[in-house]
């Protein structure tokens, strides 16, 4: 069963029409010696009863935040999904079409794109926003390659410790075989330590690299970051949790040249890590050195308002090696479901989500840290997550939750690029807007003795 | 019948007051915000969004989703895009709360279900390519083409070669280059050649111990499988390099020849297109990459491994290569795709799989024949899963260009095929109708062309006619981008 | 833009050797089949249907939607059927495992969480009407009116009182006189009454003790509530019958007044209306009776009864009333709709509910105020959710019919109100926004209809234009009945 | 939040046009002695995220289908719905749409339900069908209803013993308050008597109702008890299970006149009972005494081919009492989903799924059988439905299987119609298409010595 239409006798006819005798004199475009003269090696085909029974007891074996309490974060995060994102998301017209290149063909997908540029603009205070990127952290990378363009500086980029490890690992892949300096700026205290930071900041230095709120949960000071940036004549990139601002200060206020985010917490499922989706959004200059595809507005010949795939002289499908990126399918339907999410919640949801999760939060941190032998890692303000330091050890702290019905973490220990006793006693707590109070105490209980 | 109003832009439906959402009061005991976080980390306005109700934003956008054609409404033959049918099965299954709720970090005990669906599929990968070793982290294809250089980049750095050059033929896909310089490397691009093949000779001028990779789609961007594949295989390997196959056009081939066996040594697939992704309106996509097992240490991590007890109990683990060129991404990958390629796979099977492409051949070549006469294809006698067609008899002898019977065709009720790529064909029309469409389709969209081929040149200069909009202006819109809405937009 | 090849009919469509689904091979040891059903039970020939592709089907299916007006996309005002906004949240809920693969016989300890939200149900619809008891097993409204008409007969026998009579306005609904045919009443209708109101006194002169039910809509088929319905109810109960509320206007009056407030002693629910059903282009619907306790013993069974033990341990149970008129339907009822209303009243609450209603009376009379010059409204100042405007003046000034604006109103985008009904009021257009439309929306259509009032009657007595199809001839149909498709159709 | 737009501002701009002040002044319409002076007694709203934590528990106390293996039966069977029809049911074009009155804006649903009434018609081998009725158990009465209507007998209505119990009291109560009288005939044997039948059919017998397969599973001689009808000048009602009829006669080729069905093995889900779906369908000169809704081909004023409401003056909204029924909303979306699933399946895949039923059923009855004390209660040939006989008690014995991960039945006590032995000692045992030769094996051990 292989979705196909054409019957025998079909088939006979069209060959027929070809005027060759069988498909395989069609496939003799392949020399005969390159032909695989076996059978694939491959499963037996299922029907689709027996798919969904063989996929139902697969996935059956994996424990989700419906099945277990979920305080996992770091970078993923189990927020509530309006039940219209998915019924729309989900509507074929707009799943089953191609990258609108067809704009009389698109005018549904290249609109809601542009509303997506509009509202993550509104967002993050900044001028111009793409149609979307693979996920956050190879946008943190697309905006250093940018920030290179545009100071015109290949030489260094300065990223904070406190930034997703995942992300500066994919920073260092990224960018290995040029001459690119990475320089990572360690932050003991949980948050940028602003003399270490200036001592690293030159005038070869493209961008600094900031994380709001950072890996840690902790909030920066991305107001001094970028000043110092600046100072050097290098772009400040901050990297956002978009969630946080509904509550937090936009970053185009507070000197950010280029915003990245993972827009995962904007509606998008988890899904064991994706697709999920990358945002970058900058000031209005630097425009055409944008990395990905962006929707402009346009007249048709009747001179009514229509939506177009805009300055694709950037784009790889035209400039080739010069283009500012390599990207080409994106991340469309993710950010149509971002887009669908915002305009549900409108700054008044967002504003009320950010709450929850941030008053859930901190009503945890305390009900935790009041426990023997836990306590902050850090002593710094924090939003909707946090790193626990537990002397008995993150495993055991870690298990005796998971035994009681709760998953929290990552544990720590899973990124090298951490330094102890981060990597070696640190938990990393988040809270939604999804735990309750009740959730929230019962996880204190089974976690006393740990 | 439309309702226009409800199209208006989120913007303009925006009315001060209006709430969709209603969210639970707190449950925890009430403190004072600053005592949370200083005010100075705070906004002290919310960002101005649109207002709106949930009824708002539902009519919105399904009105929105008319105005696209999709392979649910219409047979969407764009070239190189393998627009073929997406199962809905797939998307139930992928939305089951064990695979769609699954937290990325969630423990590997508690992921063995996903951490097998990702084994399995790394093995099915490796089978069709008949390239063992797989990654399925890149999002895209780009993401794998750039992802293989970069595995390329770390082989030749371990055996001390100074490679600097990928090659690559002018037909190739934008993303080729692109990929290519990102990782560092210097492009050389071969001339297009009358066959629209590789022009062997021409590609052995450019061999030397400079060149890392060579780049080749195969079936090629003209629909033609490269018949000298294996020949130019061995050249590059003999100049020391390696040869990478896009596999973009893998649903031409499918158990039928395996870029492993016709001379490559990296490729990547679109799960979103060949294991009917699906597309998304630009995404997202799945670009696993398969590679020799020479090359398998260097590949980006994590990767699943399967390990049998002596008990034979089964447990399923990330792990990274030793030689790891590192991450390309946050968590494992696109895995909602990743799912979508697996549901297909295991319902085709062995038999199902080459069928596919068989049928996909099988429907090109029908199309191909029955259009032979007003859209002649320059190059080959036959073709795979597609080909590239030319309007210039039509250009020249009435002016009408292949923009002009593309746009039509949406009159007609057909999405337009791929124009003006590759550019070695003139008024390119590239048409792949994939396997999932039927003859009566075949035969209406030929009817189509030919009705077209004998229309008033005037009015095919202004078609579409039917559609929302009509020839947008984007030189216009070009000169200054209005790329995101702004309230004097409406004075 | 449209495909036409896709909504052709799905046996025009069919090719003989198509197949969209496969099933798994049977494991169990094979036996001939012979041996389990003698052939004499089995068909010699499989029916003949369709044969055709899952893509085929679903493009068929997915094309065919787009032919429809519907909440989702437009404003549909159609009078007294309560088009309002259906919540998305419902159907991703009452699809949960947990309440949509439940078997109507699983065991009650089996089925407490479903049996709960039923007992919650029913003491909502009894809170909601003011009249505490209550049955959810009627499938829709006019079942619910039989049901009630079953369940008053059942009354009166015990009674020993031979009562034969069913009254109602000529307003009333079809199915009121329809389900108290069906009950074996006899049937008496009301003459119209200039106020569009029940005239007590002609009402008066049909009671006597033959009189069982009367039968009213409050507000009515109007729009109007009846003032006098307490004076009424009283004249009813002192002739020694029973007062029937039609509730399918209670989105009027939700929070606001209640029918067991106002006289009645029954009444039925339009789920899919008042409680946002949907409606699925003519149903699943639930109508639910609420009755006063003197008649509870004669409820439909099973009802749902919550027992709660010594230790405060609550269980729910299905019961049989002691005198129960029996069964309407199989299994429980429309627990798919039921679910639906249950969502929403645990959405709205109290103060949520009455806003639904106040709103749905305020749009009611702007949009009244607004066409007041071109479609007056003969009864009443002003209306509750709904109102009956007249297009007599447009067509005794320039012909145009209210079916000509109906049809015309289509082109701008809107769906056309309720036509000819009450007929009461010439060239009757019965309009109900609901409360889930917005000024912006109403404005519009405000325009549309005073546009349409301006525009050449011979160019309206011909639309709509816009439309797949434009004004069926229903006669030549009604004439030789063509109702299934047969091959010779395409001859 | 009750889905509203008013906004105050808004609320006083249109109070102000229509002329009053507060909408406290529209609703003076309503007497004051008549308002409610309290707000209802309701429970407190929730929000979405709220409503949804709250049915997700209230849901995972019911035990489901996918939760035990399921052998229930007797009306709702547990089929394979493929999920196309879900995908495509699930548009908001189809769900949220009224009756089809309006052609124009209505083509969709009216061209799907058109294309139902032929599949019925293939599939049952009659002439005409209606486009729903509420499901199977009114059907039956309705079809009795028509039956008097066509015989202009209204006396008296012959149905078999072996037709579902809850049929059977629907019956009863649709014609308690009439001069009809519904004459069951006992089924000792679980198939009809043919004799008992002939003694009770007379010139006053409107029609004689048959279910096939029956009640218990077993098949009637559909054949031979039409004639018997016939002879006496009465219709013959059939109640079929479209399922079956992938692989038994076609009642029209069995001298059917009326065949019912509940249409919930099509493509609908079990939810607790309903919304399910009445099908009627009959022979062409009963046409105009069918009941409910019709669609019929039309010609519009550009001759084109189109799809209109057909034959309404039988309808309750034009003929009102005189209506050859009340029904108005009928079950339009579970026709939809039918003609969804019907036109996947095809015959061949009815074909194929009535087999796997009918083999599976065959082979559970044999390894049930085989244990002791457990032996089938008719010695019938049945199709994919049985009843077993269990000297310990039904009770003990379903009571095994349940603590085992199993459920079956229904428990016969439950229909107090029902004879004993059947009623006390009888278990109703379905088997579809999506049980495994394990889980009979498995339900078999389990048992054994209940
Ligand atoms: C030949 C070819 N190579 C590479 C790509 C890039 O793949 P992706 O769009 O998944 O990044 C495409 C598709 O756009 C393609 O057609
Ligand atoms: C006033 C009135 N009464 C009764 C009914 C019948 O309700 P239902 O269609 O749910 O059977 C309707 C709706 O059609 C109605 O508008």
């Amino acid at each position: 069963m292989s979705y196909l239409f054409n019957t025998p006798q079909q088939t006979q006819e069209m060959l027929a029409a070809i005027g060759v005798g069988s498909i395989g004199d069609l496939l003799e475009q392949i020399p005969e010696s390159l032909r695989l003269d076996r059978e694939l090696d491959l499963p037996a085909p299922k029907s689709e009863l027996e798919l969904e029974q063989h996929v139902r007891s697969l996935a059956g074996q994996n424990v989700t935040a419906t099945r277990r309490s979920c305080f996992l974060g770091g970078g993923a995060y189990d927020h509530f999904v309006p039940a219209v994102v998915d019924e729309i998301a989900s509507r074929g017209e707009f799943y089953t079409a191609y990258t609108p290149y067809q704009a009389e063909a698109s005018q549904g997908s290249l609109q809601a794109f542009f509303e997506f540029q509009t509202l993550i603009c509104q967002l993050t205070g900044m001028d111009v926003s793409n149609a979307s990127l693979y996920e956050g952290g190879t946008a943190v990378s697309e905006a250093a390659f940018m920030a290179m363009r545009v100071t015109n500086r290949h030489d260094r980029v300065v990223v904070l410790g406190s930034v997703h490890p995942e992300f500066r690992q994919i920073l260092h892949t990224y960018t290995d075989h040029l001459p690119c300096e990475i320089v990572e700026i360690r932050c003991p205290d949980g948050v940028a330590d602003l003399n270490l930071v200036k001592e690293q900041l030159d005038e070869k230095t493209s961008c600094l690299v900031v994380q709001q709120p950072n890996f840690f949960g902790c909030l920066e000071d991305v107001q001094e970051l970028s000043d110092l940036a600046h100072s050097v004549g290098a772009l400040s990139v901050v990297s956002v949790d978009p969630i946080s601002l509904g509550m937090l200060e936009r970053p185009g206020n507070l000197g950010a040249d280029i915003v990245v985010a993972e827009g995962q917490p904007l509606g998008i499922p988890l899904q064991y890590g994706g697709p999920y989706l990358g945002i970058l959004a900058c000031r209005n200059e630097y425009v055409r050195k944008i990395p990905g595809r962006i929707v402009s507005l346009a007249t048709d010949r009747n001179g009514q308002r229509c939506f177009v795939l805009g300055l694709q002289t950037r784009e790889q499908h035209i400039r080739r090696e010069k283009a500012t990126s390599n990207i080409c399918t994106n991340q469309g339907l993710l950010a149509l479901r971002a887009t669908i999410y915002m305009s549900l919640l409108g700054a008044d949801g967002l504003g009320q989500v950010a709450d929850l999760c941030c008053r859930k939060a901190h009503y945890a941190a305390e009900q935790l840290t009041a426990l023997d032998g836990v306590e902050l890692m850090f002593a710094q303000p924090f939003f909707k997550e946090f790193v626990l330091r537990v002397g008995n050890g993150a495993e055991r702290f870690v298990g005796a939750a998971r035994e009681a019905g709760f998953d929290i973490g990552p544990l720590l220990t899973r990124f090298d690029t951490l330094e102890d006793p981060v990597r070696s006693e640190g938990v990393l707590v988040a809270v939604t807007e999804c735990r309750s109070r009740d959730e929230i105490d019962a996880l204190r209980d089974a976690v006393q003795n740990a | 019948m439309k309702n226009e109003q409800a199209t208006q832009l989120l913007f303009e439906l925006s009315v001060p007051g209006r709430t969709a959402t209603r969210w639970p009061d707190s449950d925890v005991p009430d403190r004072p915000i600053d005592d949370l976080i200083p005010s100075r980390y705070r906004a002290e306005s919310a960002p101005s969004m649109p207002e709106l109700t949930e009824a708002d934003v539902v009519r919105h956008f399904v009105n929105l989703s008319t105005r696209n054609f999709s392979v649910d409404t219409h047979f969407y033959p764009l070239g190189s895009c393998t627009m073929k049918y997406n199962p809905k099965r797939h998307e139930r299954l992928a939305g089951l709360d064990g695979l769609g709720n699954l937290h990325p970090y969630q423990r590997e005990e508690d992921s063995q279900g996903m951490l097998q669906i990702l084994f399995e599929m790394q093995e099915m990968l490796g089978e069709i390519a008949g390239l063992p070793a797989v990654s399925l982290q890149p999002a895209a294809g780009a993401q794998g083409e750039f992802t293989s250089l970069l595995v390329a980049a770390a082989y030749f750095r371990d055996r001390g070669e100074k490679r600097t050059k990928v090659i690559f033929p002018s037909s190739a896909h934008g993303t080729n280059p692109a990929s290519a310089a990102l990782a560092g490397f210097d492009c050389v691009q071969l001339d297009p050649s009358p066959t629209g093949l590789v022009d062997p000779e021409q590609l052995q001028s450019h061999l030397d111990d400079s060149t890392a990779v060579f780049m080749i789609t195969n079936p090629n961007t003209l629909g033609l499988f490269e018949k000298d594949i294996d020949r130019i295989a061995g050249m590059v390997h003999d100049a020391g390099g390696l040869v990478y196959i896009d596999g973009a056009n893998m649903n031409a081939i499918l158990g039928i020849t395996r870029p492993g066996d016709f001379g490559g040594d990296m490729m990547h697939y679109n799960v979103h297109k060949t294991f009917t992704g699906p597309h998304g309106a630009g995404g997202p996509g799945a670009g696993p990459i398969a590679v020799r097992s020479f090359l398998a240490d260097y590949l980006p991590g994590p990767v699943v491994r399967k390990e049998t007890a002596e008990d034979g109990t089964v447990t399923y683990r990330l792990a990274d290569p030793p030689h790891s060129i590192g991450r390309m991404r946050s968590f494992f990958g696109n895995v909602g795709i990743l799912l979508r390629g697996y549901f297909y796979l295991r319902t085709l099977g062995a038999q199902g799989l080459r069928a596919v492409s068989e049928n996909a051949v099988l429907n090109a070549n029908y199309l191909r024949e029955k259009l032979k006469d007003i859209l002649p294809v320059p190059q080959g006698e036959r073709c795979m899963h597609e080909f590239v067609a030319s309007a210039k008899k039509q250009k020249d002898e009435r002016g009408v260009t292949a923009m002009d019977v593309a746009k039509r065709l949406l009159d007609y009720g057909f999405h337009a095929p791929t124009v003006y790529f590759p550019l070695v064909v003139a008024e390119a029309l590239m048409i792949e109708p994939t396997e999932t469409e039927s003859k009566e389709t075949l035969d209406a969209f030929s009817d189509a062309l030919h009705a077209i081929a004998t229309e008033d040149p005037e009015m095919l200069h202004q078609a579409p006619y039917t559609t929302p909009v009509s020839r947008p202006d984007e030189v216009a819109a070009g000169r200054k981008p209005q790329l995101t809405w702004t309230p004097c937009l409406n004075d």
